[in-house]
């Protein structure tokens, strides 16, 4: 008996030809599942890296020690970060704004002189994470008569729990969400393997083998997955199309919200290789099920 | 005609589950080039008989050798190259309803791997031979009862099958086509295709005078060259 | 014995999509309390005129009276009390894989909303009369091809219907077992149900001298008192 | 014809028990599908709560005028606040609150009096809402000698609008999640009654009317959606039972977690009820599709 590959791909696209309402389901359960799963996928890598953008509205202040020049270190700091937005805080100014955030508490400034406090340069790093603000705030050690470098780290601290727990509870749901979409996906290609038992049946008892009858299931359900994943992700890339900019304009940082951040190349791959690798291995359980009965 | 046996069954029982035996001790023998009757009332176990032999249900006990194997020992990845070797017309059709009537009757063709030229061409003439040319791009189920039963033993025939085991081949066919399909295969017969043929039909036993295998209760009561000793009943 | 027509057919034609006509030109009576065999070739029209009396397919053209009722401008929900007052034996039986043998026959009687003892009742009556009632719990596909028929004889005459169609009741039993079920059919008809017989078998035709039509090619070529005219043939 | 009703879940039940195989896919579906559906909403909601909780490990400080009377308010404060922990912060201790807080600009106080600070009493009250926080806040005005009071608010707003954006989020993806149930489960009961078109199409043949044929489905999946969503409620019970007490462990907050917070009536009623109805939607689009035919 001489096996011809090709001849199972041409008999896989026969049958969902000769099924499209068997096809036409278990294309849309794999959209379906695949969709929801690559949605909740992007959404919580766009949360997350919007959540640290918005939490990361860093200033980094880089205070100095008395004898050290305040221009200089301007000059210094805006060359180690490389073109953001620098501002030279004199001891001054520091006051003042030290008297506005005490609030109720200001009148214990009463009379203090300005030259108490220590000059200091502020980056001001907009929508960079957590780990690129730290990156920074060590690389601004490196300023000309830096005493200490400080970056709004209280507040950042609790954000980045916030963040880890957020992150946490986001990938146990994404795990039982892929689990559900697995079984559910399978259990909807049982189903249509069920439905052409007899099929299955009555090529068996004309001569063909296991692997002959299986084949073009095999196909099929690829095929199937590839289908439902390749629409999985054409729908996330017109979701993202549809609404990054509104999103971009609501939040005000864009750049977490680019397509290729929001639909890496990764996700892209794992929506339709998941899908293909599901397609075959529901296929594969369910075809097993009915050729293994005596 | 026959020397070598094809099928060979010795003392064979079978039995399905919580009924009483649908096969009970049958013992025969089909030679190499054989043409057989197998007739009995109904649920005399005829299609019981034929199930065996194509490995479509095991025997519960007793010897059953097919082209010398026994197959109550076969093991299932033998199975397909044994049912290659044999047509069957099953007397429930057993076509797939969603395949047009020449890719029915390709399926056997397929299996065997062969080039889809050659399942075309041949296909072709074995449609021709059961007058269902016109009908090769329908569906079973568009077709009349006659013509999905010539559909089967087109598929069974189309192989050119060492056996061939034809269960009630013509019980929807009118007298001339039942005639048609019955020189259909006693010309399959002449080209030493094998052929046991089950049937209630007393004519074709009387229009073709060939051994006769009566079964009644799962028994064998009689097994005779020709119909003589059940026209006197 | 018939006056009043139970089915009236005047210039029916059936072109299903892409075919030549399975029925043409077909006009016929058949009178309330009659037996009539419809006989014809493999392929005639006999399986679809049955199907246009019980509305399972529409005529293409033509008049078509059921009961009196015009059923070529039927609505759909007339349909199902049509239906109820006609038992069929469908020449594929038909049966419900998965229920068992007294279950499918229960069918007609349960669609009637009958209570569960009454049907129970006239179930068993039923399928002891066609010798199945050791079979009553077994499934069809555990059947015999001849049982499989005589539980679809069963389920077309547990309702005592007005009108029986039976398509090819007996293609699988053997001949003894045909006598038993075309006498089941005869004493449905002496208590008053009007019978449609298809049959190829010409054994039938000749055992009762019954008002026989024949069909070839969709014509009704011929219609007489009993089967004198085609036994020259 | 006499409509038994009874006798349509007798053989509604019937059917399940013939089709042990399409019972079970269709009720792991719906099970797999409500629960999925129903820990994303507890999730969401335990979240919400235990984000809230979290941030609002709330203190409030009562900022007395001067000739305010300390204890006094305390005692006050201690009986407005219902219970909770009261302190009260005499001048000194303010400020060597402010002096610790200030770090490298602590050098402004050097010299400076105790007596400029305002005498305060500070109210804690871990894990209650903001909601709650507020109101306590407001309650806490009527504290004698109180002039001003405040609670952690520029970080209580800034968790506030993140809350407010991860419930959109949330819910967004919620909805989605939802639909795409919706859409599984009535694939899988499509199939399954697919599967059983012949038997519709013979009961027809034989005389049954289109609500004979249809009631059994339809009772079907009723009692398959509420078996689902019965299994789903359990299995949420199951896993809260399980995963609460550690949970609260890890977090520090329990009330947020307990069951009746998690898996209220109101999502025990929305599954099964859901369950249901979706079971029955599904069965009925099904049905209609094979009945409507010629
Ligand atoms: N559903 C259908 N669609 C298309 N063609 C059909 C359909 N049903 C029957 N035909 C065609 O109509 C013709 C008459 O069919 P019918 O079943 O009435 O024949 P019949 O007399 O019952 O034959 P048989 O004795 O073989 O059962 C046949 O040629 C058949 O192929
Ligand atoms: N799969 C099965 N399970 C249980 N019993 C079976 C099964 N197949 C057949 N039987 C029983 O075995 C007996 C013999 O059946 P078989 O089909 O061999 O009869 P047959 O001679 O072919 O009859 P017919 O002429 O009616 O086709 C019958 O009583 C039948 O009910
Ligand atoms: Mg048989
Ligand atoms: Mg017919």
């Amino acid at each position: 008996m001489v096996l011809r590959p090709l001849s199972f791909v041409r008999r896989a696209l026969e049958a969902m030809a000769r099924g499209p309402f068997m096809t036409a389901v278990a294309v849309g359960t794999l959209f379906v599942a695949l969709f929801t799963t690559g949605l909740f996928a992007a959404v919580l890598g766009g949360a997350e890296r919007l959540l640290a953008a918005w939490a990361g509205d860093v200033q980094i202040s880089v205070y100095l020690r008395p004898d050290a020049d305040l221009p200089a270190a301007a000059r210094a700091a805006a060359q180690l970060a490389g073109g953001r937005e620098v501002q030279a805080v004199p001891p001054a100014e520091a006051l003042r704004r030290l008297r506005a955030s005490l609030g109720p508490e200001a009148a214990v400034l009463d009379g203090v002189s300005a030259d108490v406090l220590p000059a200091s340069v502020e980056v001001r790093a907009p929508g960079i994470s957590l780990a690129q603000a730290r990156a920074l705030a060590a690389r601004l050690q490196a300023v000309p008569g830096a005493a200490d470098v400080d970056f709004g780290n209280a507040w950042l601290e609790r954000v980045e729990v916030l963040l880890r727990r957020l992150r946490w509870a986001g990938l146990a749901l994404f795990g039982v969400l892929a689990l559900a979409t697995a079984v559910l996906v399978s259990n909807t290609l049982r189903l249509g393997v069920y439905a052409r038992r007899d099929e299955i049946e009555i090529m068996k008892l004309v001569g063909a083998t296991d692997a002959w009858v299986e084949a073009p299931f095999l196909v099929e359900g690829v095929l199937q997955g590839l289908l439902g994943g390749a629409l999985a992700v054409a729908a996330l890339l017109g979701l993202h199309a549809l609404l990054a900019p509104r999103l971009a304009a609501a939040v005000g940082v864009a750049a977490p919200l680019a397509r290729a951040e929001v639909v890496p190349p990764a996700l892209v791959l794992a929506l339709v290789g998941g899908g293909a690798a599901l397609g075959l291995a529901a296929s594969a359980l369910a075809v097993g099920r009915f050729l293994r009965k005596p | 005609m026959a020397s070598e046996a094809l099928v060979q069954l010795f003392h064979v029982y079978k039995q399905y589950a919580g009924e009483g035996p649908a096969l009970a001790d049958a013992t025969l023998e089909v030679g190499r080039g054989e043409f057989v009757f197998l007739t009995g009332p109904s649920g005399a176990g005829k299609s019981t008989l034929l199930k065996l032999i194509f490995c479509a249900e095991p025997a519960t006990s007793g010897q059953l050798l097919v082209f010398g194997r026994n197959v109550a020992k076969i093991l299932p990845r033998h199975v397909p190259p044994l049912r290659r070797a044999i047509g069957v017309v099953f007397q429930d059709f057993k076509l797939l309803p969603h395949r047009t009537v020449a890719e029915n009757v390709a399926v056997p063709l397929e299996v065997r791997g062969l080039a889809p030229r050659d399942v075309a061409r041949k296909v072709a003439v074995v449609l021709r031979s059961v007058g269902l040319e016109l009908k090769a791009g329908k569906f079973p189920l568009s077709l009349s009862g006659g013509e999905q039963q010539r559909v089967a033993v087109a598929r069974a025939l189309v192989g050119d099958p060492a056996l061939l085991l034809a269960d009630e081949p013509t019980g929807n066919l009118d007298p001339d086509r039942t005639v048609e399909v019955m020189d259909l295969i006693e010309a399959a017969n002449a080209r030493g295709t094998t052929v046991v043929v089950a049937t209630h039909d007393r004519s074709l036993l009387e229009r073709y005078q060939r051994r006769v295998i009566a079964l009644e209760s799962g028994r064998v009561i009689s097994d005779g060259d020709a119909f003589r000793r059940r026209a006197g009943s």
